[in-house]
This record gives structure tokens, C-alpha cells and sequence, in this order.
């Protein structure tokens, strides 16, 4: 018989004017991968913070080791062997790697840090987690979302606690950094340690999971289910309570005299990409592959304007735009949804419809003057139509979940009828079926005339999204063509050529 | 003889003829005063200029104003360092300077003090004072022979800046002076030395006192404020004494249409004195009408009540604020 | 004890759940302000009852509104400009320049020639320039804004300085004295100007596409610029909008004192942020709110006079207004956090 | 890419960023200071040009060190509040209040009797409690460090001056004055103090637990209170720490001027937060320097050196003032971007 690590039964956690757990009953075995599913504003995170006590729950109680406790605070559950990593990251960006894998438990003397001892250990931390080239005293805000990542869970495992949680942790790594990742858990919970792990990837779910707990709506509608077993039918309809069929929507084939929309022509920014050539034409979707660090982000930024252009053109209906300047890009219909939407993407302490209308505020506007009515109705139809959830669109956008933050941002281009759509990684941390209504979005978009690019590290979701494919790589577009004439092995090997070991 | 207003006016030299205005060996004075935050201030600085170009064996640094103790005494440490024949020195607060001064004279450095008081008598060759106290009282036995004859007056009283000692001096006379009439200060409030913030105190005390018949201002600076809110306020059952001496106050006494009857001096012309007993001392020479052979150990300035009669004696050396 | 402190920013508003309709009062954009309307009364019996009808006089209240224009006119530009993520320590030094440039005997000749409007005009468009140089320093030179501003304070006292030779320049223009000291139904018009800016003001803020961006570049500038706001552009009017709040103030405050001086405006940075602060504008940016500005500069002038009417020690003063500052702020929250904000 | 069990190869390195030897040296601690080196050396070479050998005296270097001495250690602590993501407008008026009190009859006459250490004790001990409240009524109080600062000010400065009564108190202690107007090797003591101050300073936030901490819970004080910060008690302790610098400040201002007084430390509110700014320490936290902030009360100090051996017009000094400041941030600026900081 296997013991039981931790028990949860009862937890209820209120926030003003949400209930985000109500009523939240699960249990945690030493040496298991325990996976937590549940569409976006389910509950995880909010579950995973009450769990190592950066919450306090209102109700309900905690047994660890079969013995009641209240973790006041992050101290006290990470004594007891409680350590996670948050799906919003909790790093210090201007701290050394160092420093913040050891923060708030400092390798020191009298006060005085041992900085050679705590850098050796996170070196070999870090080589652990297969990133020996990150370097220990590099300031964490210069590093890329992805080796942040790795940071965190370096810090995590400087812990050694008995309970690893990892709220999303696959959300901004490689498919190889996966695997690394899968193998340091296999390692842990050989050890005994348990470890909760929460994503919206199925496929990993079945790969490294052991049982499943699925949320929804703050409850628990099911535990303890066998990970690799249970049909992914099933899951689906437990998570959304309903049933959902293919996943990506059928194309369209692309009208080839559709209106070049979209030209890029030569584009380089002097450093980290050049010689991009891109054309998109009304109507189609076409999707960058390619590794994190190749240089996606940065095309589609200066594209877009917002990083200034060393050389080349890019032109909208056959005008070319001013270099740098996103507001001659917006001007000629062009929309961006960046890639971390909360620090470039929203206002996280404004409401959603002031969000939502941030990019149209003239069309509401007369002489300047704004008519927040209409704003609120044309908001409201929106979020209904993406089903954001809590609905309302006076609600600050920092309550909500991330992936209904994300439809938020989505729905920002949606109404400002854009020409070209710019899609940095749309389903980041978007659960299963809210994925399937964004695809549904973008193909939509695109059926009525909107030229849209989708940058993903999703092979499959390039793939089956975009009418044509862009392999990046090391800033140089290695392979253009349909998408449906290329497979995902194959995508790889572009991908990955040259780095094969 | 020649009162200190008429030696340090500048505009005429009295009508005595003496040497000490012959071009003598070379001085360089330095010159440090507290931040020019206000008119008088400002005129003194401007004074000790115009008056050190007067002499072509003059030569005259002056610094940057400061209401920071530690920054002036690093200027006066740099004019000691620069081995200046003199030193002219308007503390921001006359003890604080004490030891820095004391380094000056022991550097061999003619230390003139002007107006604000060291508390050492070794840390200045002379001191020129202006009287704080005495003014306060001046205007306190003004407003005394004015309403003797009415007890129970309301006298109300805008201060200058209440964290200045000086401004302590100034209250204290005039409470004194109005004692021996039986009068009192009813309402008291301080601004800071500027017109606005004279406007500012004066619309509230105004409010504060329904009835006044007078009122001491210390600074004519702030007066001017002071008169724009006794304007806007439409209230005139109350003359006003003034402090400090400006031209402009000592027009409206002269016109006499205005709430001003009165003003107190407080010599601007220190500054100004203060680099002619520099240059005099440094050059040995005495003081035109005194017997004395030495330049004296202190000059206090006398505190003198200009009203409608006698203004005109006055008007030429008042400083325009 | 620790979540509903960090975690939580006190921001977040939910209104969904409405326990009752004092909380939902409280939640309304007035209700927001309760604390600071709560401190306004409770200052106001203070004056009441210490002073009596000396306090509750129309004109003393009318002194107290005079009073508070002038800082209530560059706090207003001050909320946007905090608003929008920056900070200007030069206000008091451009009232100073802009009063003294605008009342030059040449100044005061042209608009004794022609009409006062000129020595308006001279102030407004003084204040707009420093206003536009403070912005440009920040948007395009990249200074931060506590330095920028550092600086002109320096310079725009020193240039006042200089223009004025440090003296007290006195107006000498008929109209423009007579215009100013007059009164619209009673009100005098230094308090109808400061009525009329906040009004503007608050529907600038509040109910216009300048307004939302200026939230927008405070709360979350990369997301403002990545959405097409040229943010830089916006920094710019921000400062400018306050610059032309300065040389408004300055005309008023020339108004008032008849004068025009370098010394003007002294410590105004500190007075405006504070009204502004105590209000509920956020340093950090991203949240403004004009009522809660003028209610700040209220308190702090209503405080004064109630000393002042007391005949209290200038030293006993500063006591008091310490901890009233901090009861004030105290209570703002324990009642923001109350109606569920 | 999910179901990725796909054979994928391990290490992907992204292009690494090419370091030439300058850049690494720009990019090193000293070298982010470069902008700041560059103005001071710049700075002195004015001085030198203008007031040649009168400026490079080792006496006149004395003089500035003397002077930046007092407002350095009141600097230094400063820099640990803004890198915690505080502000402090009370240390002026803290200064003020520590040397009254430190030098009241009664202390003076305990001094007298025991020994001269009980002024300095008791200035600590009153600068650390100032410190205290201000941390407490900010940490645990939740008012904005601004507010509680400011209203800090005016009770701190109130106080002071009811305590001394508005007099300025005159120190009759032998052995403090003697103490203090001492030399070590030819360096006066109050340097020595000010050189120990800013060394231990750096150790404390770039060698210590503390100093981890302090940029922790300025950068990100939710990831501090994640990781098991205590982010309230730590903000106090920076407090603290600020109050006891500014009682050691008052101790060295009592020594320089052998007065206590309710006028002392004004306006060093904003002296210091502009040397601890300009020196490239942020407003917002997270990020704070101590070489820089003693490089900015350098900066500061030097050029009113320069100013005072020059005799330039006073109010033009305010305006080249205000015109080096921006030049020596623009400066920096361009020299750290270069750098790739
Ligand atoms: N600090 C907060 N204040 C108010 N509401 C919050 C807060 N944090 C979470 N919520 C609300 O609680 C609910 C659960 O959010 P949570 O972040 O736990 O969802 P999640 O399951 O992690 O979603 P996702 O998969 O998108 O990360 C949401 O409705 C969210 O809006
Ligand atoms: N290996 C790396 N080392 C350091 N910085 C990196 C590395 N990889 C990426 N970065 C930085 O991270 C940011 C994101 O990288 P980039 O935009 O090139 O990635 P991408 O191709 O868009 O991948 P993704 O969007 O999937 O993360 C950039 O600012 C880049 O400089
Ligand atoms: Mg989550
Ligand atoms: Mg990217």
C-alpha cells in the first residue's frame, strides 16, 4: 500500500468576488506524478498556491503525512518539504542565476553569502537539468522565458523537499527540454518524491503522469484516475463537459489570386535574423516553426515595427511601412498578439473591455470623446463569443486566468478588423477546448480575408493550423511550403539540423 | 553723524571727505549668504556686489546662496583654502558657522559676521547686526502710540519664517513693546519670507480675526502678499506696520493709500557694509567719523520707524524688492 | 494574514458580487473616495467646532477655495502626469518662471498696449515650453523623470532669477487685476478657473481617448506601445498638459499677489504629488483620479486654516498634519478595502 | 509538439552575444559606472581649467570629501530603501531631529558626566526609531511610502523644533568635538566615517543575505514573499537602517557645526534621492548601486566646489546645474547601453 503524502479535502479559497476553489478533494502519493487537468480558470494554480502556502485557504483542510497543518506562509511549507514553481515566474529579474535559485534560503556564514559555494551548486543543478551553458551569475531578466524556466526549477530542486509542484512548467520549453524534464521526474519519484504536475498537454499527461485529478469550475469532478488509461474523450468532456471533435478546423484551400497582403521583402534586424522574405495573402494562415532563441519573436516583431529594421521592406497592400514604427503598422491594419502577454501584452490592472478596446478606441470615439457604453456592449459581445470566463467586462484582467487572458488580447485584433494578424504562440497556456475555439477563431479570420501569421513551438499546431510553413532557424528561414506536404519528424530534422548530437 | 543706513547706502559716500576711499593694497573678499529665497535676502547679496565694484582694489567671490549649514561651511572652508583676505559671512544660522568661521580667523582671514550672530566672539573681526529685537519693539511701541487710547485693540502679527531665531527676536520685542500698553498679539501666524506665502498666512488670518486694528508683517517682501490678500478681503478697519524696509512699502506710506502707516527697517545694506569693514580692515584703515583708530568690534544697526513724516529720509537707500 | 496583502493587489475590483448596497455605494467612483470625504468632515467639524461660525463663514470657505486653486490647478495636471507613470519636481519652478516672464516690463508694456490677455497668454505659453522640454527630455532623451524634472527645477528657478534680477515685479495692468479679482455669482473667479480646470480635467481623464491612453501608458507602457500608442508622443502632451497647468497657475497666483517672483511657487512639487497621492493617484502609474486630487488639496488647505483659525504654534502644526496625513490614508484604505476594492 | 517522444538531439545554443574586451570591461562593475567616472573626471577637469591648482589642492579634495560626507552616509542608507522599492522624503527631517535631540541640556549634561558617546547613541538610537516608524506605518500600516514619509517630515521636523524650542543648541561636549575634528593620517575623521559607511554598505547589499534580499523584495516582492521572504519585517529593517544613517549624519553634522538644530538636513530629501537616482540606482527597485550613489554625491559635491572657486552668478549656476545633471545622465546612458547593460 502505498502511503499518502498529502490529502486535501474541503478546500475552498475566495477571492473578492470569485469563489476559485469551492470545494477542492484530492490526495498525493509519495513517488507519484499526480497530473492536474482542468480548463483555464479551473482552479490549478490558485490550488497549487494554497498547497505551498502563498495562500491561505477559507476553508477546508490540509494533511500532510496524514497530519493536519496550515502553511501560513511560503516558509513554513517549504520546511515541511512543500517547493513549486509557479506558472507566473517567480523569479527577480536583475538577480544573478545564482542568487535566485537560493533566494530566501541563502548558502551563507554569519550572514555573509558564500557566493563560489552557491554558484558551483547551481552550475550543477543547472547541468542537471541539461543546461550546463546557462551561466550562473547572468541576471535572470537577460535570460529567455525558456531558460527562466529552467531557472525555476533549479531553484526548486535546491529545495529537496518531499513534493515538487510544477504549475505549467512545459509551457515555454523545447519538445528535447521535455524530455529532460521528464527524465529529472522520473528520477525524483524513483526517490520517492511526489510530484504534481499541471499542463494542458495531453500527450505529456499520458507520457509521465501515474494518476489524474480534474478540476472544474474550482471542484473536483474526478481522482484518481489512471493517467495513461482513461480515454482522452473522457477527459475532455470531464474538463469542458462536453464533447469535442477534431481539434484543428478544416482549410480552405487558398484562392492563389488572392491580394498579396502581406510583403516582406529582405528583412534583417543586424543580429539575431536576416533575409527574411515572407508573403501572405488574404485568406491564409502561415505558421514559423521553429526552436525557441531562432529568432521567431524578433521577426514577427519587426514586422510589425515595434524593433526597428536594418534592412529590408515590409508592405501591406503594396504600401510599404515606415521602419519602426508600430503605429504606421496598426495604421495599415497589422495586429500583434505578443508573446508574453502580461508584460507585453495587457493592462493587467484595467478592465477587459478597456483591454479589448485599447487599439480601437477611435471607431468609439467622437472628437475625442469616448462612448464607454458602446465599448462595453462591442466587448461584451466578444468575450461571449470567446467565452471568457468569469464573463463581464468590467472585470481587472489581473484576475483572470491565463488563458482567458489570452482570448482577451485575441479579442482586441478581433475587433479592430485587422488586415494582418501577427500570432506570437496564441495557445500558450490555453487548455484544450479553449484551444480548439482560438484555431476555430484564427481559420475563421482567415475565411473572411485576413492575412494571419502563427508562430509556434507546437510542431503539430503549425502544421495543422497554417496553410504553409516557415521553418526558422538560427534566424534564416530554412524550408517554406504547404503545410500539408511536410510531416512533424520532418520539421524536426529542419529544425534541429546542425545541432544533432 | 552719519547713520549706518547713510554710510552703507552706496548712493553717496557722506558728505565727509576721507582716504578710506582711496584705492588701497589688493582684497579678495568672499562672500556667502543663505539662499536669496526672498527679496531682502536677495538684496543684500546684490548690495555687497554693487558696492564691491565701487573699489578697483576689490575683488569680491560670492557663492552660491545656501539654506544647507554643511554647504556653507565647505564654501567658507574653500574661500580659506583659496586664501581670501577676507571672509563676508551671512550665516544661515550664526552658531552652526561658529567653528568654521574660527578656522577662517585663525587662518589669518578677516571674518566680517553680518547679521546673523556667531556665538563665539573670537570667530569675527566684526559683526554688523542688524536688531532683530529692536525691531520687534519699534514696531511694537508704533502700534502702541497708535492705539493707546483704545484698550483692548486686536494686534495681529505675521511672522517670517517661524524657525529662524531672527524671527523668534523679532516676536519677542514686539510682545514686549505692546505689554507696556497693555496690548497683546490676539493672532499670530507665520509665512516664508515670499509674497505668496505672506498672501497665503494673511487670507487666514484675516478669517481668523474678524476684527483687527493692527497688524506688525515682519518682512515687506511677504507684505506685498500680504497687502494683495487685505485687498481681496475688502477689509480696512486696521493699519498695517510693515518690516524691513522696502521701497515699494515706503511708496504706499508716502502715498498714503494703502494699509501700510508704517515700516520697521532691517538694514539690506549690511552685505554691503560688511565689505567696506572688510576692505577696512584688512587695509588697516578706521572708520571715517570715528575717532578710533580700529575698524570697531561690532556695528549694530539701528531699527528705525519710517512713517508718512519721515519717509522721505529713507526712501533713497530702500532696497526694491 | 500574508495573501489578501501581496497577492492580492488591492487594485482588483470585482464588482460581481454585491453584498449590499452600502458596499455597492461604496464601490461607485464616489464611494471610492469615502475615506478621504470622511477625513474632509471630520476636518470640517474640527474647524466647526474649535472655530465656530469664524470656520463655517461663506467667506471663509470662499478663502479656503481661493486658496486651493492655485495648487488645485497644477495638481490636476500633476494627476495625469502621475497617471501616466512619471513624476515633475519642476512645477514650482516653472510657476515661478512662467509669473516672472509674464509680468517683465516688457510683457507689461505689450499688454498695457494691446490687452492683459497678453500676460495670460505669456504665462500659458512659458509653462507649455518648460512643460514640452521636461517631456522631450524624458520621452526621447531617455531621462528618468525624477532627474529630468531635477534638473529644470534648477534651471527654470535660475532662469526665473535672472529675468527678474530677483526682484518682486509688481502688475501694473488694469484689466487684468480687475478680471481676476472679480467674482461669478459670488464665486470668485480664481475658484471658478480651478472649478472649471478639474471638470475638464476629470472628463479628460475619465470619458476621452487622451485620458485611456494616458492610463494605458502608466499602467503597462511596452503593452500601450505594442497595442500602436506612441507612447513617447503621449509622454510628451503629458508634461506639456501639466506645463500649461503651471503657467495657468501662475497667472492665478499673479492674480492673487499682484505679482510676479522667482520665489513663486516654492515646494509646489511636494504639496501637488502629495494632493495627488493622498487622493489615490498610484506613484507607480496606471491609476488616477481627479476627485481624489481635489479632495487632497482640499484637506490640505481646509488643515491650515483650521490651524491657522486656532492660532496654533507653526511647530504644533506640522505635528498635527503628520499624523493627520497618516490617519487620513489609513482610513481611505480600511474603507476602500471595505466597499471591495 | 507534444507527444514528442520523437528522437530529438540535446543542447541548442542560441548565438551567443560576442564580448570584445571593451565591452567586457564596460559591462563589469566598474564599467557600468563608466558614464558616472566619465562626468566626475570631466567635472574636475573644469575645475582644474578654471580654477587650476586652487582645485586641485589637497586641501580643496579634502574640502569636498568633507562635504559629501554627511549627505553620503545619508545617501547610502537611501540606496537601500530605493532598491527595496521604498522612497524616504523624511531624512532630512530626521537629521534635524536626531542632532536636536542628541544635543539637548539634558544629553549634553549626561554626556558630560558619563561620556561624549551618549550624543552619538542617542542620535542613532533617535534615527533608528524614526527609521522604525517609518517602516512600520509602511510595511505593516500599507500607507504609500511617499505619504508616510512626507507626513514623517512634517511630525519629525514639528518635533525638532518644539524640542529645541527653535533655538539652535550649542555642543559644550570636549571629547565629541575633539573626537570628530580629529585627522587619520592626514584624513578627517568625518571622511573616515563616510569611506567605512559606503565600503560596509557595499558588502551589506552585494555580500550579504540582506542585501540579496533587499534586491529580491525591490524587484519582485511577490516572487520575495514566494520564495519565504518575510517582505514586510525586511522593509522595516531597511527603514532602520536609513534612520540610523541619518542618525550617524547628525552626529557628523553636530561635529561640523557643533550645533543640533530644527534647520539642519533641509531639503537633503531630495539631495540625496537625486545622488542615489543619478548614480543608476532605479526608482522603481530592484536594481541599486552603491559605487554609483557615492559617485553621485561626488558629482553633486564637485560641482558646487567648482561652482564656489568660479564666482559664476548664482543664478547661473542654478541653470548649468541643471543643464550637467541632465548632460551627466545622458552621458551614463549612452555609456551603459553601449556596454549592453
Ligand atoms: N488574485 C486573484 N484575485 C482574484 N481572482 C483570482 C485571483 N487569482 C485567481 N483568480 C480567479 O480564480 C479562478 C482560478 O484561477 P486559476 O489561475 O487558479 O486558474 P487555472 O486553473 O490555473 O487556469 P489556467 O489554466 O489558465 O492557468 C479564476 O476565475 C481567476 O479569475
Ligand atoms: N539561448 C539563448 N540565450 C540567451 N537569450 C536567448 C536565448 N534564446 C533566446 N533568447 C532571448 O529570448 C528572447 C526570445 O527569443 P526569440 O524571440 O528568438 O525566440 P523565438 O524563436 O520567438 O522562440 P519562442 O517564441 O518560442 O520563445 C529573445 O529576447 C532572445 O534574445
Ligand atoms: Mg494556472
Ligand atoms: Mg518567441
Amino acid at each position: 500500500m502505498v502511503s499518502s503524502l498529502l490529502s486535501v479535502r474541503g478546500l475552498v479559497k475566495r477571492f473578492p468576488g470569485v469563489t476559485a476553489l469551492q470545494g477542492v478533494d484530492f490526495e498525493v502519493r509519495a513517488g507519484e506524478v499526480h497530473c492536474l487537468l482542468g480548463q483555464n480558470g479551473a482552479g490549478k494554480s490558485t490550488l497549487i498556491k494554497v498547497l505551498s502556502g502563498a495562500h491561505r485557504p477559507d476553508e477546508g483542510e490540509i494533511r500532510w503525512r496524514g497530519e493536519v497543518v496550515e502553511f501560513g506562509n511560503p516558509t513554513a511549507a517549504m520546511r515541511s518539504g512543500v517547493a513549486a514553481i509557479y506558472q507566473e515566474l517567480d523569479l527577480v529579474a536583475g538577480l544573478s542565476v545564482a542568487d535566485n535559485v537560493f533566494l530566501g534560503h541563502e548558502l551563507s556564514t554569519a550572514g555573509f553569502t558564500k557566493r563560489a559555494e552557491a554558484r558551483r551548486r547551481t552550475r550543477a543543478l543547472l547541468a542537471r537539468l541539461g543546461h550546463p551553458e546557462i551561466w550562473p551569475d547572468r541576471d535572470v531578466g537577460r535570460l529567455s522565458v525558456a531558460h527562466q524556466q529552467v531557472v525555476s526549477m533549479a531553484r526548486a530542486l535546491s529545495l529537496d523537499g518531499q513534493l515538487l509542484i510544477m504549475d505549467e512548467p512545459s509551457a515555454v520549453l523545447d519538445p528535447d527540454e521535455v524530455r529532460v524534464l521528464f527524465g529529472i521526474i522520473r528520477e525524483l519519484t524513483a526517490q520517492g518524491v511526489a510530484v504534481i504536475y499541471i499542463s494542458h498537454r495531453l500527450a505529456e499527461i499520458r507520457e509521465i503522469g501515474d494518476r489524474v485529478t480534474v478540476l472544474k469550475d474550482g471542484r473536483t469532478v474526478a481522482t484518481g484516475l489512471n493517467a495513461r488509461e482513461t480515454k482522452t474523450a473522457d477527459l475532455i468532456a470531464l474538463m469542458t463537459g462536453r464533447v469535442l471533435e477534431n481539434v484543428f478546423p478544416q482549410r480552405k484551400p487558398v484562392d492563389p489570386a488572392a491580394p498579396e497582403i502581406l510583403k516582406v521583402r529582405g528583412l534583417a534586424d543586424g543580429a539575431r535574423f536576416a533575409e527574411v522574405d515572407l508573403t501572405v495573402r488574404a485568406g491564409e494562415v502561415v505558421g514559423l516553426a521553429g526552436l525557441v532563441g531562432s529568432g521567431r519573436s524578433e521577426i514577427l516583431e519587426t514586422v510589425y515595427g515595434a524593433r526597428k529594421a536594418a534592412e529590408g521592406t515590409v508592405e501591406v497592400d503594396g504600401r510599404k511601412l515606415r521602419r519602426g514604427s508600430v503605429g504606421a503598422a496598426v495604421r495599415a491594419g497589422m495586429g500583434l498578439c505578443p508573446e508574453e502577454r502580461k508584460s507585453q501584452g495587457l493592462l493587467l490592472d484595467q478592465a477587459v473591455f478597456r483591454n479589448i478596446t485599447v487599439s480601437s478606441m477611435s471607431s468609439f470615439a467622437r472628437f475625442g470623446f469616448l462612448d464607454d457604453r458602446a465599448e462595453r456592449a462591442r466587448s461584451s459581445k466578444l468575450t461571449e463569443a470567446l467565452d471568457v470566463r468569469p464573463a463581464g467586462v468590467d472585470r481587472v484582467v489581473r484576475g483572470l486566468s491565463g488563458g482567458n487572458q489570452q482570448k482577451v488580447v485575441l479579442a482586441r485584433w478581433l475587433l479592430r478588423e485587422c488586415r494582418v494578424l501577427l500570432l506570437d504562440e496564441p495557445t500558450r497556456g490555453v487548455d484544450v477546448g479553449a484551444r480548439s475555439e482560438i484555431y476555430e477563431l484564427i481559420r475563421s479570420l482567415a475565411d473572411s480575408g485576413v492575412a494571419v501569421v502563427v508562430v509556434s513551438s507546437d510542431v503539430e499546431e503549425v502544421l495543422g493550423l497554417a496553410d504553409r510553413v516557415l521553418v526558422v532557424r538560427e534566424g534564416r528561414v530554412v524550408h517554406e511550403g504547404p503545410a500539408d506536404e511536410i510531416d512533424e519528424s520532418r520539421v524536426l530534422d529542419l529544425v534541429m539540423e546542425g545541432h544533432a548530437a | 553723524g552719519n547713520t549706518p543706513q547713510n554710510q552703507g547706502g552706496g548712493n553717496q559716500s557722506g558728505g565727509v571727505k576721507v582716504a578710506n576711499d582711496e584705492p588701497g593694497e589688493k582684497v579678495v573678499i568672499g562672500f556667502s549668504a543663505p539662499a536669496a529665497d526672498h527679496g531682502w535676502m536677495a538684496a543684500i547679496t546684490n548690495a555687497a556686489k554693487t558696492e564691491a565694484q565701487k573699489y578697483s582694489d576689490v575683488e569680491l567671490r560670492v557663492v552660491e546662496g545656501t539654506n544647507d549649514v554643511n554647504l556653507q561651511i565647505s564654501q567658507v572652508e574653500t574661500f580659506i583654502n583659496d586664501k581670501v583676505n577676507a571672509i563676508v559671512l551671512l550665516p544661515f544660522d550664526g552658531a552652526a558657522l561658529t567653528p568654521v568661521a574660527l578656522k577662517a580667523m585663525k587662518a589669518g582671514i578677516t571674518v566680517i559676521n553680518v547679521d546673523r550672530e556667531f556665538d563665539s566672539p573670537f570667530a569675527a573681526r566684526s559683526t554688523v547686526l542688524g536688531d532683530n529685537h529692536g525691531m520687534g519693539v519699534s514696531a511694537g511701541t508704533y502700534v502702541c502710540e497708535r492705539l493707546k487710547d483704545k484698550p483692548g485693540s486686536v494686534v495681529a502679527e505675521i511672522a517670517g519664517i517661524d524657525s529662524l531665531p531672527l524671527t523668534q527676536d523679532r516676536s519677542r520685542g514686539f510682545a514686549e513693546a505692546l505689554q507696556g500698553c497693555g496690548l497683546k498679539v490676539s493672532n499670530r501666524v507665520a509665512a516664508e519670507f515670499t509674497v505668496e506665502s505672506g498672501e497665503r498666512a494673511a487670507a487666514n488670518l484675516l478669517q481668523a480675526a474678524p476684527k483687527i486694528d493692527a497688524i506688525w508683517n515682519h518682512d515687506d517682501d511677504q507684505g506685498v502678499g500680504v497687502t494683495a490678500a487685505i485687498k481681496n478681503s475688502g477689509r480696512n478697519e486696521f493699519f498695517m506696520v510693515g518690516g524691513a524696509g522696502s521701497a515699494n512699502v515706503m511708496r504706499e506710506i508716502k502715498a498714503d493709500n494703502g494699509p501700510h502707516k508704517a515700516t520697521v527697517i532691517y538694514p539690506s545694506t549690511q552685505g554691503a557694509d560688511g565689505i567696506r569693514l572688510a576692505r577696512l580692515a584688512v587695509q588697516n584703515k578706521s572708520l571715517g567719523d570715528l575717532v578710533e583708530v580700529e575698524v570697531p568690534r561690532q556695528v549694530q544697526l539701528y531699527a528705525p520707524v519710517v512713517t508718512k513724516e519721515n519717509v522721505d529720509r529713507y526712501l533713497p537707500t530702500a532696497f526694491e524688492s | 494574514m500574508s495573501e489578501d496583502t501581496a497577492a492580492v493587489p488591492a487594485q482588483i475590483k470585482a464588482p460581481a458580487a454585491k453584498h449590499s448596497s452600502i458596499s455597492a455605494l461604496l464601490a461607485s467612483p464616489a464611494g471610492r473616495n469615502t475615506g478621504l470625504v470622511v477625513a474632509l468632515v471630520l476636518l470640517c467639524l474640527g474647524g466647526v467646532v474649535t472655530a465656530g461660525d469664524r470656520f463655517a463663514d461663506v467667506d471663509n470657505v470662499l478663502t479656503i477655495l481661493r486658496l486651493a486653486a492655485v495648487i488645485g490647478v497644477v495638481s490636476v495636471g500633476m494627476t495625469f502626469v502621475i497617471t501616466g507613470g512619471g513624476i515633475d519636481l519642476s512645477v514650482g519652478a516653472i510657476v515661478a518662471l512662467s509669473s516672472v516672464w509674464a509680468t517683465t516690463l516688457a510683457t507689461q508694456g505689450i499688454a498695457n498696449d494691446t490687452h492683459w490677455i497678453v500676460i495670460v497668454f505669456t504665462a500659458l505659453v512659458v509653462g507649455g515650453a518648460c512643460g514640452l522640454v521636461n517631456g522631450a527630455l524624458i520621452a526621447y532623451g531617455r531621462v528618468v523623470a525624477f532627474i529630468a524634472t531635477l534638473a529644470s527645477l534648477a534651471a527654470a528657478r535660475g532662469l526665473a532669477e535672472i529675468i527678474s534680477n530677483r526682484k518682486t515685479q509688481i502688475v501694473n495692468v488694469p484689466g487684468f487685476t480687475a478680471f481676476f479679482d472679480a467674482s461669478v455669482l459670488g464665486v470668485p473667479v480664481l475658484v471658478v478657473i480651478f472649478a472649471v480646470v478639474a471638470v475638464a480635467g476629470w472628463v479628460l481623464l475619465n470619458r476621452t481617448t487622451f485620458g485611456r491612453r494616458t492610463f494605458a501608458v502608466g499602467g503597462n507602457p511596452e503593452a500601450a506601445r505594442l497595442a500602436g500608442i506612441d507612447v513617447r508622443r503621449h509622454t510628451v502632451m503629458l508634461y506639456t498638459l501639466l506645463g500649461l497647468c503651471c503657467g495657468l497657475a501662475a497667472v492665478m497666483l499673479i492674480a492673487r499677489t499682484t505679482t510676479g517672483s522667482a520665489t513663486h511657487g516654492g515646494l509646489y512639487e511636494l504639496d501637488a504629488i502629495a494632493a495627488v497621492v493622498i487622493g489615490g493617484t498610484l506613484l507607480t502609474g496606471g491609476r488616477g483620479t481627479i476627485a481624489g486630487t481635489v479632495f487632497g488639496v482640499l484637506i490640505f488647505t481646509t488643515l491650515s486654516n483650521v490651524f491657522t483659525l486656532n492660532n496654533l504654534s507653526i511647530s504644533a502644526q506640522a505635528v498635527a498634519k503628520g499624523a493627520i496625513i497618516v490617519v487620513a490614508v489609513l482610513l481611505q484604505q480600511r474603507l476602500a478595502r471595505r466597499s471591495g476594492a
